[in-house]
């Protein structure tokens, strides 16, 4: 070990420490600076486009260009041709279990259960956290997995639904609590496509499950911010009305929430369209399990088909649009009240 | 002066009654209720715990719970290969380069943009809004090659930095920041969008410019939002692994830890049990990013300003 | 010190939604002016064109001689309560008032001088550290006085300040706000939807409906003197009693009541306007009478309020405290001619 | 509020500063560097370092290292936006094959000394780095494995008097008496992450090649032969006998061998009683052996045979696999680098550090450091018929459904026909870009 890094990286640390804040704030004081120079009339118009300005255009750069190219070559041969909506009919042939069709279908699992899921644990959670005087650490406990990287977590869960065959001492956390505490055979928790109720794989609700267990922080630590926003006389208002909890939570804390409970949902519903570390890393899209991302990666990186990997890309980007007509009115309805 | 006193209850609830028991009752259930559930959330993460301490013969052979009766057979081995690994110090040292301008730069942006799209007009910005929600879907990994194929057309690469006496991971700046802020404007905005109009009215007439609003109003008044901002984004980025090495590489000079732990673990994944013990080295960081900011998540932040 | 003008404004959000007409008022230097009007008539869109809040579509605003109209609000030199208050929740009381003082680069150790002033002025001095959320509406009430206070402004706007209050502390702040507003000898305007507010405070009112100035007065004359239906039956309570009648050569008939008008007017029918206490137990010589079937008895002591059926006219009376009555008589009552008012069917101006 | 984020970050910063003082790394040379991608991490990475550095303190050159197992993306995307390394090594040529196609790699033939490789490597390993038959040499081998090793603890077969078979049907006769003594003969883990099912591909490939003969086998890889094609469906077939009816010959049967990962299948093999008594996989296992184990012995406790001959025709036929390098940027550095591979003095250090053996004929066999690696390199030099994994040489989606096709044949083998009909789907677009 020696101290050479801090000379070696000098400018990197100079550029971090000073550089890096420096630049951020001479930018938008600058910019203001010169919005006042401007005419009072031209100052509205223009004032906001610096404010915007850097933010759009990185988002620009490494995200609408790619997504306008990969609409483009949606419509694109290996060879750059066009070939028309040949790309989607590959992707949507077969129904109901070629082409795309069991990721579409895996992807709406997600999308209910990992959103919900997720959802209602972060909410009861932060409702229940929120009377503990210990608040702190539990929420600290409930976040920790959520500093856990995808490669631990992998890790982890690959421990919890580890199997072995009937008869031998289990190792796998779940195997053992349903051996000896219900004393049933062990499952093949990934592997398995026995479906609950005649509908839900158990596998993808074992990759669901373990994703949960790693975002539900996420949820917590913004819900519960959102509920500390709600002032306590409100609450203590309610109470003295008579109002039980649960009436509470339905009728006081549950709308006061709803914006919040509106971004973490389009968030969710978002990661749960776009999931792709567990399902690649545990499955890789076998006994059934594949979700449009991890399709698209296969075909982006094993198939070299960039033209079936958009069109993947462009069916995803697709099924956001009415998650993001909701968030219009949402946020048309917020602006309307004040 | 009106501090409101909790009146004295003692005399009531020490009285054994039907309201006595039930209040107790319930603060019983909702302990073991909260209780409950943080340790079956736990599970896992003990379970790691407990796996990071044991030698590779006993994870495979026998669950982590048997670790907890005797005989036990812990072990810091996991701990000292791990520390072993020839650039740990480098990559903690590139790990913390990387992530604060990582978070610094798409959270500052995105408080900015966030701003304007919240409280300020201009033609087309809902849809803008609207578009940058739906950029959060993009599956990051299609933007990889016609991004990376652009920035070596700029001459961005981390070789050509370096030379240039700029720090390399310029482009993984960038890229952290491009792709965290459709969420960072998202939330933000939301948030911003939340704050009662008066006060900026007030401000306003107070003679309060764009800047001062900004800076001494909103961003005071946005703590619990932009503290959980920068969890999150500090949070990704730390734990990224892919979008580093696309963007950077892992060559040693530059690696983030993410690469350098996990290429601990062998070609056919041998030694995997060394990523138990990586898990929670890498946990330490975040961890304490995000209790240093949890006491900014307070309770009513807004009270006293508009409710009367 | 500074008048303000109202020249022809109008507000026009949409084509089809304007919310302020062709609003004209004068109000005079270190005058107390209340807006007053319904919610949704537009008393407070005109307080927020005046404060700068809003662009003004049409017409001139002025403060002394100056046409404000592309003045930025920090430039005006008013200062402006909101009925929310507005206080900066995580600045301390201090700060909340040093805050516009601030922004006007002004030197510290002025700054301090003037909210020590104000504070003491408001019974602040004790609370300058506190931040809002520890202190009781009244006193952010105050504190929100106070960062008014501070700048010395040229104008008050005051929007609504008392609506988040209780009643008894509403009752107390208003006389402050006299008291204040002798003081400090400034132009005060004042919007509130309340007609008490208004009567109690105003050295003159303008009573809106609709986006349309109804009148300007002072208390007495308005209230004596309502230009029209809308301002007779806004102001007043019990509100006014209306009783729609035609005219016949010079006399007003209604359905439970006839009388000689003292003035002729050209309509043939309209309303008949009377206040409560035009209608007593005591019959006025000369003047007409009416039998009127009971519902409801009002006793506050000093007054006594009957609810009642005049024909097929619902009415007010305010009798003598000490008058026995129950609901379901029928009593003999006496109408004060002096205090009649008769409005036109179609423009509902006041004829007399 | 802002000065104490400020406060904050500058705190962080600090904390950032003091992780580097006390870390620290160390300043390089200038004689030029190298940039290089492949694929070996941990231990792995340790050997290739090892091999590089009597190359650094010779000629000053500094290798830059990057080590990924996410190789296809970021190998792909590198190449794609024009910074690709400047050499990369992969374990599956069929990636490197695409950049030659696409003329991203460069032709070797006037870097490295082609007399000296001609002299030294068998030229099945030429031929090999010649994909596009165009002449034109792009891939050169450093370090090769042999596939099809029949792990076993010979103090079990002792015990019970089990011979090593020499034949296919002894194979066959060994698995039932072991049956019918109530054990599983076999042990198999399919389980591999995003690569699972590659385990069981093995099996496939290797029967193919010593029941089929080498020509099938090329054609097979190369999609002129069918799945469906009656060869390929015995190869499959074979698999099955050795599966057992519903996977009955193997430990755990369908549910343990899908969930099992291919690392920790042999462990059940040194239990006590042991609960199979075979397992096949190449060399690399035995540290898996060793890390479940730790007092395990090589020689004493496990020991393997080549999978025996099916068809007398093609007897000694076996599949290798190795790691291949493709140049991008034509650089002096990288030209000695790639020179300096093929060396037999090179190819040696990794072979003594053990785990590799080298396809260079110059690296005696005194070099292997254990019985093990020796009788291993011994059976490489022997192989009358040496055939490259035929997988790896598939296009990636091709390789990707036959994995996943070894995954449902081994949940349900009686849905043989319809798991090759859709390969053969796969097939017939997979090989056309």
């Amino acid at each position: 070990m020696d101290f050479n890094v801090l000379l070696t990286d000098l400018p990197t640390l100079v550029a971090v420490v000073v550089g890096v804040p420096l630049v951020l704030a001479a930018y938008i004081v600058g910019g203001e600076y010169l919005v006042r120079r401007l005419p009072d009339k031209a100052r509205p118009a223009v004032r906001p486009w610096i404010w915007v300005a850097p933010a759009l255009l990185l988002v620009t750069g490494f995200l609408v260009a790619p997504a306008i190219g990969t609409v483009f070559q949606s419509f694109e041969d290996r060879h750059g041709a066009f070939i028309g909506f040949q790309n989607f009919a590959a992707q949507l042939t077969g129904f109901p279990t070629g082409g795309a069709w069991i990721a579409i279908r895996n992807n709406l699992f997600w999308l209910i259960f990992y959103t919900l899921f997720v959802l209602a644990f972060g909410l009861l959670l932060a409702v229940l956290f929120d009377r503990v005087p210990y608040e702190s650490v539990v929420k600290s406990l409930i976040f920790m997995p959520m500093a856990i990287s995808s490669v631990a977590l992998v890790v982890i869960w690959k421990f919890m639904y580890a199997y072995q065959p009937p008869g031998q001492p289990q190792t796998g956390t779940l195997n053992f609590i349903l051996n000896t505490v219900f004393h049933q055979d062990p499952r093949t928790w990934i592997q398995d496509e026995t479906q609950l109720l005649g509908l839900f794989p158990l596998n993808d609700l074992a990759l669901i499950g373990a994703a949960v267990w790693g975002i539900v922080g996420f949820s917590l630590v913004i819900l519960s911010a959102a509920l500390k926003g709600i002032p306590a006389d409100l609450l203590e208002a309610a109470r003295v009305d008579g109002a039980g909890e649960i009436t509470i939570f339905r009728r006081v804390i549950f709308p006061l929430m709803m914006p919040t409970v509106v971004v973490v949902g389009t968030t969710l519903v978002i990661f749960a369209l776009k999931a792709f570390d567990v399902v690649y890393a545990m499955t890789n899209g076998n006994y059934q399990t594949d979700v449009l991302a991890n399709r698209m990666y296969k075909l982006l990186y094993n198939s070299n088909d960039f033209g079936g990997a958009s069109a993947v890309a462009v069916i995803l980007l697709l099924t956001v649009i009415p998650v993001l007509i909701f968030n219009l009115r949402q946020f048309r309805a917020v602006e309307a009240r004040r | 002066m009106t501090v409101a006193v909790a009146s004295p209850t003692s005399s009531t609830t020490a009285r054994f009654s039907p309201r006595w028991l039930s209040d107790r009752l319930g603060g019983l259930v909702l302990h073991v209720a909260v209780i409950g559930l943080t340790v079956a959330w736990m599970v896992p993460t003990i379970g790691l715990l407990i796996t990071s301490f044991r030698l590779p013969q006993d994870i495979s052979n026998s669950g982590w719970w048997t670790a907890l009766s005797p005989p036990f057979k812990f072990t810091l081995d996991n701990y000292s290969q791990m520390f072993a690994a020839s650039n740990l110090g480098q990559s903690m040292f590139n790990s913390f380069m990387i992530s604060i301008p990582a978070t610094v730069i798409p959270v500052t942006l995105a408080a900015f943009a966030a701003y304007a799209f919240a409280w300020m007009k201009f033609p087309g910005r809902d849809w803008i809004f609207l578009a940058l929600v739906g950029l959060l879907a993009v599956p990051l990994q299609l933007t990889f090659i016609p991004v990376t194929t652009e920035l070596v057309r700029l001459g961005l690469t981390p070789d050509k930095l370096t030379a240039a006496g700029l720090p390399p991971f310029i482009p993984l700046w960038l890229a952290h920041a491009g792709y965290g802020l459709p969420f960072s404007i998202y939330l933000l905005s939301n948030f911003f969008r939340a704050l009662p109009s008066d006060l900026f009215e007030s401000a306003e007439i107070d003679g309060a410019g764009t800047l001062t609003v900004f800076f001494r109003i909103v961003l005071p008044l946005s703590v619990p939002a932009i503290a959980s901002l920068v969890i999150f984004q500090f949070l990704w980025v730390w734990n990224d692994l892919l979008v580093a090495l696309i963007y950077v590489g892992g060559v040693a000079t530059v690696a983030p830890v993410t690469v350098t732990l996990v290429n601990l673990v062998g070609s056919y994944g041998q030694n995997y049990q060394l990523l138990t013990a990586a898990a929670f080295f890498s946990m330490i960081v975040p961890l304490v990013v995000f209790l240093s900011l949890q006491r900014y998540f307070v309770r009513g932040i807004l009270a006293g300003s508009v409710k009367g | 010190m500074a008048s303000v003008t109202y020249d022809h404004v109008v507000k026009r959000y949409t084509a089809d939604l304007t919310v302020v007409k062709d609003f004209n008022v004068e109000i005079k230097d270190k005058e107390f002016m209340v807006l007053v009007g319904p919610s949704g008539c537009g008393k407070s869109t005109a307080l927020r064109m005046l404060a700068g809040l809003e662009a003004i579509t049409e017409g001139q605003i002025r403060i002394g001689d100056r046409v404000v109209n592309n003045v930025a609000a920090k430039d005006r030199d008013i200062a402006m309560v909101f009925q929310s208050y507005a206080l900066y929740p995580h600045m301390s009381v201090f700060d909340n008032m040093a805050f516009p003082l601030q922004m006007q680069h002004m030197k510290k150790d002025e700054i301090d001088k003037r909210v020590k002033n104000a504070s003491r002025i408001l019974g602040l001095d004790n609370f300058l550290k506190r931040k809002p959320r520890a202190l009781s509406g009244g006193q952010r009430q105050r504190v929100a006085l106070g960062r008014a206070i501070v700048r010395s402004p040229k104008v008050f706007l005051l929007d609504e300040p008392l609506s988040n209050l209780d009643a008894k502390l509403r009752g107390q702040t208003r006389i402050e706000l006299q008291k204040l507003h002798r003081d400090l000898e400034t132009t005060f305007i004042y919007v509130t939807h309340d007609q008490v507010e208004a009567m109690t405070m105003g050295d003159r009112i303008a009573i809106m409906n609709a986006g349309i100035l109804q009148q300007v007065g002072t208390p007495g004359d308005i209230y004596d003197h309502p230009a029209n239906l809308f301002v007779a039956g806004f102001i007043g309570s019990p509100t006014m009693n209306f009783v729609p009648a035609t005219v016949d050569n010079g006399t007003a008939k209604a359905s439970g009541l006839e009388v000689r008008l003292p003035k002729p007017v050209s309509a043939a029918k309209g309303t008949l306007g009377f206040r409560p206490e035009a209608v007593t137990d005591r019959v006025v010589e000369g003047g007409p009478t009416m039998k009127m079937k009971v519902d409801v008895v009002e006793r506050l002591g000093s007054d006594q309020f009957l609810y009642g059926q005049v024909g097929s006219d619902q009415m007010t009376a305010r009798v003598d405290p000490r008058m026995s009555v129950q609901p379901g008589d029928t009593v003999q009552l006496g109408l004060d001619t002096r205090g009649l008012h008769f409005f036109d069917a179609e423009s509902e101006k006041a004829l007399i | 509020m802002r000065q104490l984020w400020l406060k904050r970050s500058l705190l962080v910063s600090l904390g950032a500063v003091v992780t580097a003082v006390a870390c620290g790394t160390s300043s390089t040379p200038s004689a030029g560097s190298v940039n290089v991608m492949a694929t070996w991490t941990g231990a792995e990475q340790a050997s290739f370092m090892a091999v590089m550095k009597p190359f650094t303190d010779q000629t000053g050159i500094t290798i830059n290292y990057e080590a990924s197992r996410d190789q296809d993306a970021l190998l792909t995307t590198r190449v794609a936006a024009g910074n690709p390394p400047d050499l990369a090594a992969a374990p599956s040529p069929s990636l490197l094959t695409t950049f030659a196609k696409s003329g991203k790699a460069k032709a070797l033939n006037s870097i490295v000394d082609m007399t000296a490789l001609q002299s030294t490597y068998s030229p099945g390993w030429i031929t090999l780095g010649e994909p596009l038959n165009d002449g034109k040499l792009y891939q050169v081998y450093s370090w090769v494995s042999l596939k099809g090793l029949i792990w076993y603890d010979p103090k079990n077969f002792q015990a019970k008097g089990y011979n090593v078979p020499n034949s296919w049907d002894s194979l066959l006769n060994l698995q039932q008496t072991i049956k019918s003594s109530g054990t599983t003969p076999w042990c198999i883990g399919l389980e591999s992450g995003a690569a699972s099912g590659w385990p069981g591909s093995d099996w496939v490939k290797e029967i193919v090649l010593s029941q089929s003969g080498p020509t099938v086998y090329d054609n097979w890889w190369q999609g002129k032969q069918k799945w469906t094609s009656p060869e390929i469906k015995l190869a499959w077939q074979t698999w099955g006998q050795i599966l057992g009816p519903n996977d009955s010959n193997v430990y755990g049967g369908a549910k343990n061998m899908s969930a099992t990962n291919f690392g920790d299948a042999g462990t059940p093999m040194f239990q006590s009683p042991p609960k199979c008594y075979m397992h096949n996989q190449a060399s690399f296992i035995t540290s898996f052996f060793q890390s479940a184990n730790a007092s395990l012995q090589p020689g004493t406790d496990f020991n393997f045979f080549g999978l025996p001959d099916i068809t007398a025709q093609y007897a000694g036929a076996h599949v290798v696999a190795g790691d291949a390098w493709s140049m991008f940027n034509d650089t002096p550095q990288a030209e000695k680098m790639i020179k300096y591979l093929t060396t037999a003095d090179a190819q040696a250090i990794w072979v003594k550090r053990g785990g590799k053996i080298s396809p260079n004929s110059q690296v005696p066999l005194s070099d292997y450091p254990d019985a093990l690696s020796k009788s291993t390199a011994q059976i490489l030099v022997a192989t009358k018929i040496a055939k490259y994994d035929a997988g790896d040489q598939m296009p990636s989606d091709m390789r990707n459904a036959y994995w996943s096709a070894v995954l449902q044949f081994a949940q349900d083998q009686s849905k043989l026909d319809s798991i090759l009909a859709n390969l053969d789907a796969i097939q017939a677009k997979a090989y056309t870009s």
